[in-house]
């Protein structure tokens, strides 16, 4: 280890402070990143269960006709 | 080999006679960008004061930003007409390739927009205390600067037509875009203020022209097609 | 080959294969990340020049490269869903926004936070970190275009557009950038001057690099997820993914 | 006739159709051909994809679309709810550009302002033109494209007979005729009947979900 202590680790000569505000900002952003999307698609998939959401539904149909407008409608 | 040239040629002409032809019947779109110009060019010396020597190191820097600001003020509004009024769908259906049509709609746009800031920059920077012997390469800036800004304005308001509130957002889009623009039009007036050759300058900025005109239509055209469809 | 080409574009493959190479990479970042972070903090030495300050370094560098790397992912993402029209390459695209901001703000935020013993104040106007800047308002205005639009696949192919302009012109942004600095301040302390840098100071920079690409990697492919399942919902396999697990 | 045969001859032929709109399907698996003498009403209620349908046909719309449609018309007329009409040109003016592809003369344009009612107000602002009068403007462009007798020509249109006149319906309605006893097609949503007594295909899209 660079450091003889763990309070000349914390204290990094008076830069201390600005780089574990750094170190803790990362952590939160990088387990920011990992979990919230993880846990968005986990509540996903619980509300999926809970309401089970109906089958897609059809398209409705089409019908094509072929009249002459004269006899036709 | 001819005729499809010609049809071109008579479709770029027609397509640029009809927009100058509407923006000289409605006169005010032109006429905004430029009062807008002399509005904040009005407030620099009110806001950090009015010494000669002060104002004239800051002018390239101040011409250029309100420059910027005047274009993309310009941008918001250029497809939006034609978006309301359904000239875009005839557009897209028209048998000429749509970045012919982008061209000739960014030309005409700042040939009602960017030309007249070009030609009114010298008044503007004279109120600013720039030097005289800048003015030619100011002219010059503005006049590769504006296209370029035109251009990439362009390919911003196609991409927000659609969009009922594309104000700030095509702030947020095209203000990045901007920036070389700004960094080295700026950086050639200063130059020219200081005595420097500024062609390099001017150079890359003929560049950035090159390029925009090369590719930026096929941003605005996709834009276009991908607005008309989502309304 | 096109089978390959054929399977990614299916949302449950794409389902099932992430999940696969998750629960390897994931833990593998965690443990790079650890690993990168105690070495560069505990044990690399310290720069005569800066002090401990340096070792910001091990969380600034790795964050702007790989923001930046993210930029380009997300356009190349863009390119493809627009040729190809593949709707999973839109996914990618839509999901590495955000991720790429976050990454880019960390940089921002770290370079600014470094800014304070370095020069004194925390926000100076750097080349890096002014070009950072305007590499988050690009991620910015994406997500804000894909939000503006209603009709999501409008928003996908808006924001493909919009991602390749900005890739073309991130080259220019950062060349113009770079000679407006070097004109206004010639030559103070540089941020990213590696020249001179010692290996055992390298070392860990590399290793925490790599552990941000793989971040990276399992935050796009995570949000890939979600949003499969969301543009999935009410098909089969999604459904039976909620029955079965 | 054998749908191979069908399609070759169509003025546009969709196979497999897709259609979805806000995540509703509106549409799945239709098949159509257009061809040369075809007057086709697509019919159904609001919000059943008529507009949407018509848009897929010109090539406007391609979002939430699946499946193919090919084009091999000449000519493609589509008229749809926003008139494509500036309002700070003449209708002189406005039709110069619309049928600039087809080289227009003056004489053609005179005319066709002359069959929607138009002639004395040719040059005047399309901006002081009533709603009616503006819809006529962009119905001229009918005149002008079935004056021009190009082949192959397919004309879509979106709700024609909005703000006409009974006569004017009566007019629009004998120029489709027109158009396709001369080899052309006519696609139109319509909500009213048309007062013709052609063979007509009648395309009905669901009712609703």
């Amino acid at each position: 280890m660079y450091f003889d202590s763990l309070q000349a680790a914390l204290a990094m000569e008076g830069h201390g402070i600005y780089v574990w505000t750094v170190v803790a900002v990362s952590a939160v952003i990088c387990v920011g990143l990992l979990v919230l999307p993880a846990r968005s698609a986990r509540r996903f998939i619980a509300e999926l269960r809970v309401d089970d959401v109906p089958e897609a539904r059809a398209a409705p149909g089409v019908r094509i006709e072929e009249v002459n407008n004269a006899s036709g409608s | 080999m001819s005729a499809p040239y010609a049809s071109v040629n008579a479709f770029l002409g027609a397509s640029l006679k009809r927009q100058l032809l509407l923006a000289y019947r409605r006169p005010v779109d032109t006429i905004n960008p430029l009062l807008f110009f002399l509005l904040v060019v009005t407030l620099f010396p009110l806001g950090i004061g009015p010494e000669p020597a002060q104002l004239a190191e800051f002018a390239p820097g101040i011409l250029w930003i309100v420059a910027l600001l005047a274009s993309l003020m310009a941008a918001e509004g250029m497809f939006r007409q034609d978006y309301e009024d359904g000239s875009l769908e005839q557009l897209l259906l028209a048998p000429q390739p749509l970045y012919l049509a982008s061209l000739t709609y960014t030309a005409a746009h700042w040939l009602v927009t960017g030309l007249p800031l070009t030609l009114l920059s010298p008044l503007f920077a004279t109120m600013l205390q720039l030097p005289v012997a800048a003015l030619p390469v100011l002219m010059l800036s503005m006049l590769l600067g504006t296209a370029v800004l035109s251009l990439v304005g362009s390919i911003g308001a196609a991409l927000t037509v659609s969009l009922k509130r594309g104000g700030m957002l095509i702030s947020l889009i095209i203000v990045p875009l901007y920036i070389p623009v700004l960094i080295f039009a700026a950086g050639a007036v200063r130059f020219a203020a200081e005595g420097f050759d500024a062609s390099p300058q001017l150079l890359l900025l003929a560049g950035m022209l090159s390029l925009a005109v090369a590719l930026a239509p096929f941003a605005i055209s996709a834009g276009l097609r991908i607005s008309v469809d989502a309304g | 080959m096109w089978t390959w080409f054929h399977k990614l574009g299916s949302p449950p493959w794409m389902y099932r294969i992430s999940g696969r190479i998750l629960a390897v990479l994931l833990p593998l970042t965690v443990l790079m990340l650890v690993v990168g972070a105690v070495w560069g903090l505990l044990y690399a030495p310290m720069d005569f020049k800066q002090g401990n300050s340096f070792r910001i370094i091990y969380f600034h560098v790795p964050a702007s490269v790989v923001a930046l790397a993210g930029y380009y992912v997300m356009a190349i993402a863009g390119a493809v869903s627009l040729v190809w029209r593949m709707k999973m390459a839109e996914v990618a695209m839509k999901c590495a926004a955000p991720v790429g901001a976050a990454l880019t703000f960390l940089s921002l935020l770290s370079g600014a936070i470094w800014g304070k013993p370095t020069w004194g104040t925390y926000w100076v106007w750097d080349a890096r970190i002014t070009s950072m800047l305007i590499l988050f308002f690009l991620y910015l205005g994406v997500m804000a275009l894909y939000q503006a639009y209603e009709n999501k696949e409008a928003a996908g192919k808006a924001c493909a557009v919009l991602s390749l302009v900005g890739m073309v012109n991130i080259p220019i942004i950062y060349k113009s950038v770079d000679w407006w600095y070097s004109l206004h301040q010639p030559a103070t302390i540089k941020f990213t001057e590696e020249s001179a840098m010692h290996s055992s100071m390298l070392q860990p920079l590399l290793l925490m690099i790599l552990a941000f690409y793989c971040l990276f990697t399992c935050a796009l492919l995570l949000n890939m997820r979600s949003e499969l399942l969301r543009r999935g919902a009410g098909t089969g396999w999604v459904r039976s993914l909620a029955g079965a697990g | 006739m054998s749908a191979a045969q069908s399609s070759a001859s169509a003025l546009v032929s969709v196979r497999g159709l897709g259609l979805e709109r806000g995540g509703r399907p509106l549409l799945d698996g239709l098949d159509l051909d257009i061809a040369a003498g075809d007057l086709v009403l697509i019919e159904g209620p609001n919000g059943s994809g008529k507009t949407t349908l018509l848009r897929s046909l010109a090539g406007l719309s391609r979002l939430g679309l699946t499946g193919n449609i090919a084009r091999h018309c000449d000519e493609l007329l589509y008229l749809g709810h926003r008139a494509g009409i500036k309002q700070l040109l003449t209708p002189r003016e406005n039709l110069a550009w619309a049928c600039r592809s087809q080289g227009w003369d003056a004489a053609a344009i005179d005319s066709a302002l002359e069959r929607v009612g138009l002639s004395g107000r040719a040059d005047v602002f399309c901006q002081h033109l009533s709603a009616g009068q503006q819809r006529r403007v962009n119905l001229a462009r009918l005149y002008l494209s079935f004056d021009a007798g190009r082949e192959n020509s397919l004309w879509l249109l979106d709700e024609p007979f909005t703000a006409i006149d009974r006569d004017g319906v009566a007019a629009l309605a004998a120029t489709m005729a027109e158009q396709v006893a001369r080899g052309g097609a006519v696609a139109l949503t319509s909500h009213q009947d048309l007062p013709l007594d052609t063979p007509l295909r009648r395309l009905v899209l669901g009712g609703g979900p």
